[in-house]
């Protein structure tokens, strides 16, 4: 497991999302609290946008 | 003997809709068709029509015409192929999502694509006869409503058309795996699905435009899945127009559904079975509705339950058909229900 | 019109028998009796009724005379009063397990009570048309084998009286919570029975005995409920006679159940539904009946399956009627079973 | 070691009890009363304790003095003996309705019965420690709020009391079977009461009144009976206060659960389990609460869900016991739950 | 404290192995690894593990090297990889079923494909402290028993080694859903496996051979999928010594698990839980053995249950790594499970 | 079964009850669509109203 050092905020929740100290930009993380995947945009400042998301259907 | 054909039939409306033609004194089913099983005998894959049938499931293509031809397909794609399908039928009786919305903005909305065949809306009934049985009479393009919206419909709409209530409905609907049909995933994996509570709409349901489109009302609809396998249930509540009283409502519903031979008013004072309970109606084509009122609430509660493969599918588009040939409404549509189930 | 009442009517086996005759098309229900719930309303405990019926429980001594009449009631109970009972009706048709047992001794062994009624044992027919319909054509006191029980005689017989098998069978039986009736005990509530693979007889179970009547060879069985409320499943074991294969048990089970409506014989190489699964059958008058052989063993395991309360008991009873009366023997009795259910 | 007693140990909520005391590392569970079982093992009734106490249930004029004595006994009865039972331990912990409601009015209204012990309610802290931690620590008589309740306060107080949501909130709970208790009635016959969606409470659920006393709002709930033994799971909907988006609603849970260990804020946007589900809680003492917004939509729909037997019942009385003998609050409530179940 | 990792993490054993590993006083848990869910936060797909973990899965090739590491991975694959396996760890404990059988000519037989890496089987100790306690404690390659084997094993060796029983043993074995692992397809379909009863081997299961190999005795076993999520219960018969009586049986039983911490002889004359059932077991590592004869018959009836995800697997392997690494056996698997449940 | 002949009220709902022709006062019926246990006041005119009711308790 890598360490995480870095904190940014997610953009859909406002959650501390922590990134490991190599992310690097256009990596997908996972936020931990609403679970969006976010890509990173830039590692300094450690900013997070919502990636593209694949629809999940449900069902009827 | 009208001559039908149920397109899709390797799912589970598919299968339920062959459950009732095969027993329909006055249908044949001619075709059954599946991509992925044709030739196969159906009871290979709907083990409940052994000995009732020798029927195969044929291909697409090998449809000819028919007198009635049901569409048990996705949505999305059921709208792609329907100027085919209404080639292939003088009545097409359809199960999907595709054509049951007026408003092709409702539809972007809530299925995330835009339409691909918008001209052909207007031409579809809607296949519920207890709200458009003089409609169906000789209708030949019918879209039967959503198993949650249907039930949602019954129950609200004589309220809603007798101005008994007003302002937005909120809507909590609780539904078995059977609606989602026969496809695994990992959403309807046993292990998974079994006993869950899954809150799988909180918002925004597809059914909710049904039933808004029917009332006229505003409609707020959280969708859980609950453990079963066919079923649905909904407690809905709405606000009373001033001074609406039990014996308004019992009588709305008396005058809508008096002579109605699957609709029942279940809303009892005493003993263990005083609300509409899905359990009970599992197979039948019944649509059962109930109500409760608090001393001082300006609020209704309303629950409706049926069966969403029968009351909430195959069994009102067998209705429809019953309707649009002049049959008897409930040929094919007999059976009772089971108690204890 | 065939005039018939039933005696127990508020129970499992009683409701049962209410569902199948409201929808008889050559039966009058004529009377319904339950101690507990003379006055009221039948649907008020059999909540499937609704619309079906507006019968009321009536009282046994409202009770007049009938062509038929089925007794739904406890064993022991059942044989103290079946004098009074034979003389309500033309033909009586007992479903407890009174009349089931020619021996006394085995009756007093698997009830641990005596027989008090020995004298009119011989007179009843075992109400199983596919091994009795000659006797039933004319039968009028007709004793409905019990709900496991049917499903292992119908499995074994063909076998055993082909000579097919021989030597002990061993019977491993499951069934749903309806099998022991609608009286609440901690052993049935919900939070107990649920999920639960309870043993309950280990040895010993009262059904053995008339599969053993039946076959002619010793059976052990054990008996488990499991998470169901109807239906009743065997897997049976029995030592092949010499040189016996697929096609001789094939052979047998296609002469005796060819040309039965209500026994299908299930054993598939391939498919989900492979063998007998009690599952589909609920509503059902069905029997599935399969097997399988593994190369280089002496054992057949044989597979069974049916609802406890149709196959396994009113809808048997309805059957026999149905032969009794020269009615279309699958008359009232037509319903397919659900899938997915 | 803390010394403590269950009274009413035969029952659900006093099984469970004993589940957990019997593994709990300071405490020693010196007694556990049954006035039908008494002198027998206890592992009888609950077999999951089978070699893990040797323990028998006592009669309860047996019973000394303890440190502390939970009571899991029925309303009514609760508060008649009430004097009796604070003679016999320093600390009490209730786990009945009769000292949950402040207002003996409400007592009556929802109870059907006037409170026979109004001066002792507000001697009693309502038993979350959520809530009420530091009156809790303290305490030597604590009533434990109901299961559904419990869902409730957690899910909404926080949006509540940091003034998000305002007006009348409505509640859809849906329950298990255990809820209801170990006594056997065909309300819970497992043939009647499986499968079931059995709206038992259309209005005027106990609950609802605990849950109106610690929002300080309105509420209005519906109660369903659902396939289940263990679980709770309610959706509530309450109107936003203007302006309020997700980030509010995030943050006021952030502050009241951020360090609670018992309460979980699970609102996903992806994947198969993103909303709280009773199926994941069984045997756990966490109550999962989540949310969903709907864009122009001025509600909010809360989603709860917990074990009813234990943060809503069992362990949420020994989390308290923790809190009030300054032990670690998660001392033997360490079960975290088990997927699949 | 033990350094170990789990491979094929993401599914239903290697979940197990999760939640009983973070809660180990003992254990860091250092990697889980997942192919297809690499970097997703582990309650994701484990969702009872929120707040106890904020482990992520990794890759394999982020793998080091542990004092443990246990492969919750499909047969076929692990022998494939396990020379591999074998240099990340000390220690090697593997769930699969791919080391379990000595013979490969059984496993060919079983399996239907060659076994790989022959050479290694010997070097393997089976799992199962009960009957390997000795070797267990130094070994570093250890082969857990299949989930329906391990419940025969138990049940059925003390009366084996004892000499007691002789003869062809048959096994009727049912079992729950997450027996088939984590991989959705039509046959654990919610819809299709829900209430089912699915004879899916009726000869030759896997499992058979295990059992077998651990007796010295013939087996036949029978498997059918019931209802449930969790949960194994086996229905063995086999023949008795001449002369042997219940006292034998249970002397023989107590001399077998008088100090086991995880057997438990459950059969009793009264009450409800009279033999074993999983029902109860949910969660918890305990095995419930028992048996019942009946007066004059040669034959034992032995009943048994365990929880196949703990007992009959993830929880039997923390139990042999507390062997092993001379840990409390109880560590980390206290959990007593739950009634009702 | 008896004949139903006279028709009364149900107090509680408004719904049609059907009693026998030798129903007589006092006598306990049950409204078929409120299911509301109802006691005969008078026969002549037909006239009902609700039966003390045992509390039904359907459990926490
Ligand atoms: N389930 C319910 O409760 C319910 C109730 C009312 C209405 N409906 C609607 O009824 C329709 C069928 O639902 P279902 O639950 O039966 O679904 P399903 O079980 O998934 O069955 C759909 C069937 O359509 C066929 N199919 C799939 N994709 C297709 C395509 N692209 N073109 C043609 N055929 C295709 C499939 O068979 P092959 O791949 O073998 O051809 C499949 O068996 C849906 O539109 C659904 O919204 C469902
Ligand atoms: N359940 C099955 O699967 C099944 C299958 C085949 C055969 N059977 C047999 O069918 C019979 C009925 O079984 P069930 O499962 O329906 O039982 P049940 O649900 O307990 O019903 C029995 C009914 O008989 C009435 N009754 C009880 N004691 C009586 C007495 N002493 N005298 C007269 N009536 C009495 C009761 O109604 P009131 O008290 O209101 O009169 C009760 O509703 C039994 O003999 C049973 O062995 C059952
Ligand atoms: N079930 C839940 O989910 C839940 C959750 C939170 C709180 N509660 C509350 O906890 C209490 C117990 O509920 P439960 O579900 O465990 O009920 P239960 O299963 O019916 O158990 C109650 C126990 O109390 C004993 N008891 C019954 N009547 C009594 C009396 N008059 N005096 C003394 N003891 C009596 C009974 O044992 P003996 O007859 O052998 O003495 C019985 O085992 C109730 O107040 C309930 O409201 C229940
Ligand atoms: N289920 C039981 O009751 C039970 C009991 C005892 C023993 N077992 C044995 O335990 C093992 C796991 O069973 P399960 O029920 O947990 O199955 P499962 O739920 O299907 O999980 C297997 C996991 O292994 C990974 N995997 C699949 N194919 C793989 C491959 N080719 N190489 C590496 N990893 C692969 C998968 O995750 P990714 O694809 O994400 O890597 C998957 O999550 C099996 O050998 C089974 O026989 C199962
Ligand atoms: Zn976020
Ligand atoms: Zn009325």
């Amino acid at each position: 497991m890598s360490k995480t050092v870095l904190a940014a905020e997610c953009p859909e929740c406002a959650a501390d999302v922590g990134l490991d100290a190599d992310a690097r930009v256009s990596e997908i993380v996972e936020c931990v609290e609403c679970r969006s995947e976010l890509e990173i945009e830039s590692v300094d400042p450690p900013t997070l946008v919502r990636a593209p998301e694949v629809e999940e259907d449900w069902g009827e | 003997m009208i001559r039908v054909a149920v397109v899709g039939a390797a799912g589970y409306i598919g299968g339920e809709l062959l459950r009732l033609l095969v027993s329909h004194p006055d249908v044949e089913l001619a075709a059954a068709t599946s991509r992925s099983l044709q030739g196969r005998q159906i009871d290979g894959v709907h083990p409940n029509l052994r000995s009732r049938t020798t029927l195969r499931f044929s291909a697409e293509d090998e449809l000819d015409h028919y007198d009635a031809i049901f569409l048990a397909t996705p949505h999305r794609e059921t709208m792609a192929r329907m100027t085919e399908f209404l080639g292939l039928a003088r009545t097409v009786i359809d199960l999907s999502g595709d054509f049951r919305l007026a408003s092709t903005a409702a539809y972007e909305d809530y299925y995330g694509t835009p339409h691909t065949a918008p001209d052909l809306i207007e031409s579809f009934v809607t296949g519920l006869p207890e709200l458009h049985r003089e409609a169906l009479r000789t209708a030949d393009r019918i879209s039967v409503p959503g198993c949650m919206a249907s039930a949602g419909i019954l129950a609200l709409t004589p309220l809603a058309h007798a101005g008994l209530i007003r302002g937005e409905i909120t809507v909590d609907a609780r539904t078995g795996s059977s609606g989602s049909g026969a496809k695994a995933g990992s959403e309807n994996l046993h292990a998974e699905r079994s006993g869950a509570l899954r809150v799988f709409a909180p918002t925004r349901h597809r059914h909710e435009a049904e039933i808004s489109q029917a009332t006229g009302l505003p409609v707020r609809m959280t969708a859980t899945g609950v453990e079963a396998v066919r079923g649905v249930q909904l407690v809905s509540r709405a606000h009373l127009a001033p001074d609406v009283d039990e014996r308004d409502i019992r009588s709305a519903y008396r005058a809508a559904y008096g002579d109605e031979p699957f609709v029942r008013v279940v809303a009892h004072r005493r003993g263990l079975h005083r609300f509409p309970d899905a359990k009970i109606l599992s197979g039948s084509n019944f649509c059962d509705v109930g109500f409760a009122l608090e001393a001082g609430s300006p609020q209704v509660t309303v629950i409706s339950a049926l069966d969403n493969l029968v009351k909430g599918g195959a069994g009102n588009a067998v209705q429809c058909l019953n309707v649009r040939y002049g049959l008897s409404e409930r040929a094919g549509l007999e059976f009772t229900g089971l108690h204890p189930n």
